[in-house]
């Protein structure tokens, strides 16, 4: 290993003023600042959260009336779904270390991609100020008649703040596929991408096959319940079951924009703290492809009992269970990865343990639903909402933590405490399990989601849940301390804290402006990391 | 043990051990793959944890047949739930031929039951042990679904269309009954129970309350709304005789032929100018705004009461199921 | 670093070919072809389309991503509607015992209840509303 | 880095001359050219699905009431649907021939072209306008006022909500080409293209033949529906 003098400059210190942040084109301080954008809608979303789980202690609707507390799981729901999930780890994440990984200088086009940052605040700020204008009720399905007539809230609104957001997502999705395809370093073959490029790559053709579909349902709904015009107005002869195909046509495969970004930093990170190259490669990259066109055969499964003829229900049943084989194979090859590995359990590893045992429990209970008979019973009860929580706080928020303690050197060049990331990690494990596995119990026993107020025998699983939510809170809050301590205070992170392979590694942390020196070249597979020492274990 | 936490839900109807049991092999199932492949990251982070991250892995890059095998086992497991679980599907959608027939509307916030033989009642529904009952039910506004746990029994209310399930209750008792379609403000209070009776204590629950039965309110409706002033049992009246007609099919003006079922007589009296009966004009004026969902129903009802008197009766004196006696306008099941 | 460029009588060609085929469409929509009518419109738009697509955007001489590019848009497309049809064209198929459809009623008229958000008293006795 | 799977060459040199339209994060103008237009395929495809949910509702509706839309349609005005087809084709054609002339480094011939392209749009747009006011005028506007003599009237409203959604949509597109088209006749007039670089002029004509081809469906799904089941 070389020791080379860092040259002072870096992309951070390059310059500091506030304009030179706001009129950046460099993808990596675009990347923080979706990071802060995003942080403070976990925030919102997460506050919004805790406020559910105070008022669901009783089975009374005690502490806010119901029309706030619709408020409440509408906005968390938007909040956290279209604000968080979506585009964290590739907005964030995928930002950063994209044009890293492969070994360009920036983005395709570096202006569009500030401009999708700017798309995405104004869509954060209509949304926030239809939040503060008094909210919105409908839940973040936004079925109809009740959003197109009968609410009486902010459905444009918000309704508008998601469709700016969504061309923010479309335009993220466009610029990486691009740059996927036309800026990789010489060498850089499509075989030694990294997987989290492949994830990337998959979630990019979800974003722009999917994404504008939703845009056009919301400005349909918008203009239905502005100007009256008649799409699933049931009283002209519409029909609102043709809003949900068109929402989930979307909708569905948008959770796997939620989850394929994060199971591909899931695999970096995998590979790195097991010191072995990923078990089975292709498969890995190409379940990635495999769920983002699958993904778009199974939306109707949130149909199933919405009135639609039980042959469709049938023929999207078979297909939910055939888009979860390609899951499959991600799971298992994880798990092969780190079979006479060497396992170094630092920070990052640990978010993969919780991910791998919670991500499997969502995606398991994920087979209860796409089951016909079953989800008769299930569908629209806690046990849903358990289902998607599992997946998508305990596989795509713990993902998306993994890849963030993983690259956090890289961003900001330091390093934060490892006992006190495990200590994180460990409280939002356990305190996670105890908020939402009780959920799976109280969903089979019949509670409705969406209940402001429920049947008295359901308040002890409820209690346990708003238990465990408060550890999570803590477990979270831990996290936001010692980040940012660390970015004032923390040690020197070095180039390669980790010693991991990958051309995001080779240059000096935080990167220069220009990312590096010179031209990468590369000659060889990802992952090659049994070959570079000979000390095998 | 905690006492009084229930951690299963009741068995209350023919289809709940049918869905219970599916629910228990996915169970099985899936706890068999989490348990693998949790016991196996366990093990292999402790058995080849190395404290120091100097050390590297040993070279294993893939191995094609356990990639084949670990696609294609999970895949057949899957496909034998799905078999499974769409044959349990097709027993909850498909309604038994003889079923109790019971009528819903659910509307912002509360459901409304009206049983054929008059009895109505809100958020609450009585029905006998032992027995298919079917409910048909539509929305006035929003979507709602009518939920019943115990029973593993739940479909969405549509404005515009009717919804149906059934259910053959298997044990006494008050179970729940739920809305699950986020309707609004008070979606958490469209709630109320179901109350499964002896046949006899329903019996005598049904003459216990007056009203009119279903059909004889289609009858006054009938007459009301001046359907009679047209639809003259002879068929000579301006339009066609609605005798006998319920469950057959009917030749349109523009050749095709469809079935005479709820749907298309609710469309006839909603829109009927949409489908014009062969040999007839539009004349029949649309009766949208005058007339109830559950005006509907009871009209339906009626319509279909009048094929099972056969002749040229006049619909006026078509005889419904007889009422009870205690006939007044003002129906009021015992629930209410 | 350009496109191909292309000789321009042959886009006067495929402009000639668009008016003809323009043409054919509006003659044929006053000839009853029964239910042929609308199949034969949208081949007809279908056709255009792809002349336009194959020459005047040049994809005839873009490279096989551009061309997979085009086709996978019109694969999505066809997801969308066909995986949709198939819950509408199929409800007819289930009709429960008894008369009543099933789930898969089609949809037909709406209610008759104007949108307000009223949870008024029950009124079990008036189906029938004030004549307006 | 001691694993030598990765070896490093200098980046192009800093001396050559730079093309002044070459982007800093780019190596070559070929590859510029190709991210450019690759970028603007994928956006197409994007328009393709903003479209395609709208004209999945048309479908749907289409095959639920067939005859609402054929008297939907009977309100349209074939002749002037018809003149702006033939329009809008002839503008893909002149749109066509400023690509061309741009490649081939015509500037003179290019302007002319793109300000025909831009004429012809217009004309779309200002007959889309009259047909747009006579709706208005016969209360064909969706919502509360929506007024329409007809058995199958509230089917009709659908029929037109779609037609001011598609064809609102489309003329919203050609604003825009319009607007993009209005700057790229300018930087064309200024010489900016040469036969080395006339990636922007292709990236619009791209654009502007994907609107057309809106306008090609639109037409008969809209225009033409079953017509003489109607007049019979
Ligand atoms: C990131 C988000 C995410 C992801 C990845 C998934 C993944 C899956 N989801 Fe989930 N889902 C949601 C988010 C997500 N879901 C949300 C938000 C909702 C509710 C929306 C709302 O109504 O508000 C929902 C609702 C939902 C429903 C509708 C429930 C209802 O409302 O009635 C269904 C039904 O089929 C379903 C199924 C599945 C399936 C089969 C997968 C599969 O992709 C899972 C695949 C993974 C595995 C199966 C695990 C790994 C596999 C193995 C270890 C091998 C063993 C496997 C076999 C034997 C097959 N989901
Ligand atoms: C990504 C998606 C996501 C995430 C992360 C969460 C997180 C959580 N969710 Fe939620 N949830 C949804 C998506 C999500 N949810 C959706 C889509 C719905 C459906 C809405 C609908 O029905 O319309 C839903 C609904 C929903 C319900 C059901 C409401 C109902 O049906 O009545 C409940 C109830 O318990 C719940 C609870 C929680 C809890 C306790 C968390 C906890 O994990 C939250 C913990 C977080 C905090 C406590 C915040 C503290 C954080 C910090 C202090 C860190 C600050 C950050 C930095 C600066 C780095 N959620
Ligand atoms: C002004 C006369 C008139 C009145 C009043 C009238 N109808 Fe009709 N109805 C007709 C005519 C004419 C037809 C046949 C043409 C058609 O299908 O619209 C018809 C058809 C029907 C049909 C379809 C029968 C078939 O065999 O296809 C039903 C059902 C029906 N009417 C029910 C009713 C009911 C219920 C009412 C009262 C609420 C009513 N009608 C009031 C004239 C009338
Ligand atoms: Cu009615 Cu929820
Ligand atoms: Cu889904």
């Amino acid at each position: 290993m070389t020791t080379t003098v860092l040259p002072r400059v870096n992309y951070l210190n390059v310059k500091h003023t506030v304009a030179s942040w706001l009129l950046t084109k460099d993808h990596k301080r675009i990347g923080i600042m979706y990071l802060i954008v995003v942080s403070l809608a976990f925030l919102i979303g997460g506050i919004f959260a805790a406020l559910i789980r105070v008022e669901l202690t009783t089975p009374l609707g005690d502490l806010v009336s119901d029309d706030t507390y619709n408020k409440l799981f509408t906005m968390h729901g938007v909040a956290m779904v279209f604000f968080v999930l979506i585009p964290a780890v590739p907005a964030i994440l995928g930002n950063f270390a994209l044009p890293l990984m492969i070994g360009a200088k920036d983005v395709a086009f570096p202006k569009i991609n500030l401009l999708s940052w700017y798309i995405f605040v104004i869509g954060f700020l209509f949304t926030i100020a239809a939040g503060i204008l008094g909210g919105v009720d409908t839940g973040w399905t936004f079925y109809t008649p009740y959003s197109s007539v009968y609410s009486n809230s902010n459905v444009l609104l918000t309704g508008i703040g998601i469709f700016i957001a969504g061309f923010s997502s479309i335009l993220t999705g466009l610029n990486f596929m691009v740059t996927i395809h036309r800026m990789r370093a010489p060498g850089m073959t499509w075989f030694r991408l990294p997987l989290f490029i492949w994830a990337l790559y998959a979630t990019s053709l979800v974003q722009i096959l999917g994404t504008p579909v939703i845009a056009i349902t919301v400005l349909m709904l918008a203009v239905e319940r502005a100007l009256g015009f008649g799409f699933f107005d049931p009283r002209l002869g519409g029909d609102p079951v043709l809003f949900q195909h068109l929402f989930w046509f979307y909708s569905h495969p948008a959770v796997y924009i939620m989850i394929l970004p994060p199971m591909g930093a899931i695999s970096e990170v995998i590979a790195c703290f097991s010191r072995k190259s990923i078990f089975g490669y292709s498969f890995v990259a190409f379940s990635s492809l495999a769920i983002a066109v699958f993904g778009f055969l199974v939306w109707a499964h949130h149909l199933f009992v919405s009135g639609i003829s039980p042959y469709s229900a049938m023929v999207f049943s078979f297909l939910s269970f055939a888009v979860a084989i390609p899951s499959a194979i991600k799971t298992f090859n994880w798990t092969a990865t780190m079979y006479r590995g060497a396992i170094w359990w630092q920070a990052p590893m640990m978010w993969v343990f919780g991910f791998m045992g919670l991500f499997l429990i969502g995606g398991l209970t994920g087979l209860f639903l796409a089951a016909l008979g079953l989800d008769v019973h299930l569908h629209d009860t806690y046990f849903v909402v358990a289902h998607f929580h599992y997946i998508m706080v305990g596989g795509a928020i713990m993902g998306y933590f993994a890849g963030l303690h993983y690259w956090w050197p890289k961003m900001t060049g330091k390093m934060y405490s490892n006992s006190a990331a495990t200590l994180a990690a460990l409280l939002v494990f356990v305190g996670f399990n105890l908020t939402f596995f009780p959920q799976f119990i109280v969903g089979y026993l019949g509670m409705p989601r969406r209940y402001h107020a429920y049947a008295d025998e359901f308040q002890v699983l409820n209690v346990l849940s708003s238990a465990g939510a408060s550890i999570m809170g803590v477990g979270y809050t831990l996290i936001a301390c010692y980040l940012l301590y660390s970015f004032f205070k923390g040690k020197d992170a070095g180039p390669n804290p980790w010693r991991a392979v990958g051309l995001e590694w080779e240059t000096q942390s935080p990167p220069i402006p220009e990312n590096f020196t010179e031209q990468p070249i590369v000659t060889a597979a990802p992952y090659g990391y049994e070959t570079r020492e000979s000390n095998v274990g | 043990m905690l006492p009084g936490i229930p951690l299963f839900p009741e068995q209350a109807s023919t289809l709940a051990p049918e869905v219970d049991n599916l629910y228990f092999f996915i169970t099985a199932v899936t706890a068999f793959f989490a348990l693998l492949v949790v016991v196996l990251v366990v093990v292999f982070a402790i058995k080849y944890r190395d404290k120091t991250g100097e050390k590297v892995g040993h070279p294993i890059h893939g191995s094609l047949p356990l990639e084949i095998g670990w696609s294609i086992i999970p895949f057949l497991v899957a496909m034998v739930i799905f078999v499974w679980a769409t044959v349990v599907f097709f027993h909850i959608v498909r309604a038994p031929d003889q079923a109790l027939e019971v009528y819903s509307t659910g509307k912002q916030w509360m459901w409304r039951f009206q049983h054929i033989d008059g009895q109505s009642e809100i958020n609450e529904l009585h029905v006998p042990v032992g027995r298919p009952v079917k409910i048909t039910f539509t929305s006035e506004d929003v979507l709602h679904s009518l939920y019943f746990p115990a029973f593993r029994v739940k479909a969405d209310a549509i404005p515009g269309r009717y919804s149906s399930l059934w259910f053959t209750a298997t044990k006494t008792g008050e179970y729940h009954l739920f809305c699950a379609e986020y309707c609004g403000t008070a979606h958490s209070g469209m709630v109320g129970k179901v109350v499964v009776m002896e046949p006899d204590d329903y019996q005598a629950w049904l003459s216990g309350g007056g009203g009119l039965s279903l059909a004889a309110r289609g009858e006054q409706l009938f007459q009301q709304l001046g359907c009679v002033g047209c639809h003259l049992g002879d068929g000579s009246g301006r339009g066609p005789s609605l005798a006998g007609k319920y469950g057959t099919e009917e030749t349109l003006a523009t050749g095709a032929t469809v079935a005479i079922d709820d749907i298309y007589i609710r469309e006839s009296i909603l829109t009927p100018q949409m489908k014009l009966t062969a040999g007839y004009g539009p004349l029949m004026p649309t009766f949208q705004g005058l007339v109830t969902e559950e005006g509907v129903m009871s009209l339906i009802e009626y319509i279909k009461s009048l094929s099972s008197t056969a002749g040229p009766a006049a619909p006026t004196q078509a005889s419904a199921p007889a009422p009870p006696p205690a006939a007044s306008d003002n129906t009021g099941g015992p629930g209410e | 670093m350009s496109g191909h460029v292309s000789p321009k009588s042959s886009y006067y060609a495929i402009f000639g070919s668009l008016m003809v085929l323009t043409a054919i469409t509006v003659g044929i929509a006053f000839v009853n072809l029964g239910a042929l009518n609308f199949p034969v419109a949208l081949s007809i738009a279908i056709l255009k389309a792809t002349l336009v697509i194959l020459f005047f955007m040049h994809v005839k001489y873009s490279s096989r991503l551009t061309k997979l590019i085009c086709g996978g848009a019109f694969f999505f497309l066809v997801v969308l509607f066909g995986l949709t049809m198939t819950d509408y064209l199929s409800r007819g198929w289930f009709v429960a015992p008894g008369g009543t459809a099933g789930a898969g009623t089609q949809l037909t008229v709406g209610p008759q209840t104007p949108p307000a958000a009223e949870a008024d008293e029950p009124d079990a006795d008036s189906a029938v509303t004030e004549e307006p | 880095m001691a694993d030598g799977l990765v070896a490093h060459v200098d980046s192009h040199e800093h001396g050559e001359a730079h093309h002044p339209d070459l982007q800093h994060h780019f190596e070559t103008l070929g590859q510029q050219h190709e991210a450019a237009t690759l970028g603007m395929w994928v956006f197409l495809v994007t328009e393709v699905m903003f479209f395609g949910g709208l004209l999945m509702a048309y479908l749907l509706y289409r095959v639920w009431y067939p005859e609402a839309w054929a008297e939907g349609s009977l309100e349209l005005d074939i002749v002037l649907g018809g003149f702006n087809t033939v329009v809008l084709i002839g503008s893909s054609l002149t749109m066509a021939l400023a690509v061309r002339a741009a490649q081939t480094g015509l500037p003179k011939a290019t302007v002319r072209w793109l300000l025909l392209t831009m004429a012809l749009g217009l004309t779309f747009l200002v007959v889309k306008f009259f047909e747009y006011k006579h709706k208005w005028d016969l209360n064909h506007i969706p919502g509360e006022n929506f007024t329409f003599e007809g058995p199958h009237a509230p089917q009709v409203e659908i029929f037109i909500s779609l037609y001011f959604a598609l064809t609102g949509l489309h003329a919203l597109h050609m604003v825009i080409g319009f607007g993009i088209l209005s700057v790229i006749t300018w930087m064309a007039h200024r010489k900016r293209f040469t036969p080395e670089w006339s990636t922007p002029v292709e990236l619009s004509g791209l654009y502007w033949h994907f609107v057309d081809i809106v306008w090609i469906f639109l037409f008969p799904l809209l225009y033409l529906v079953d017509r003489v089941h109607q007049l019979n």
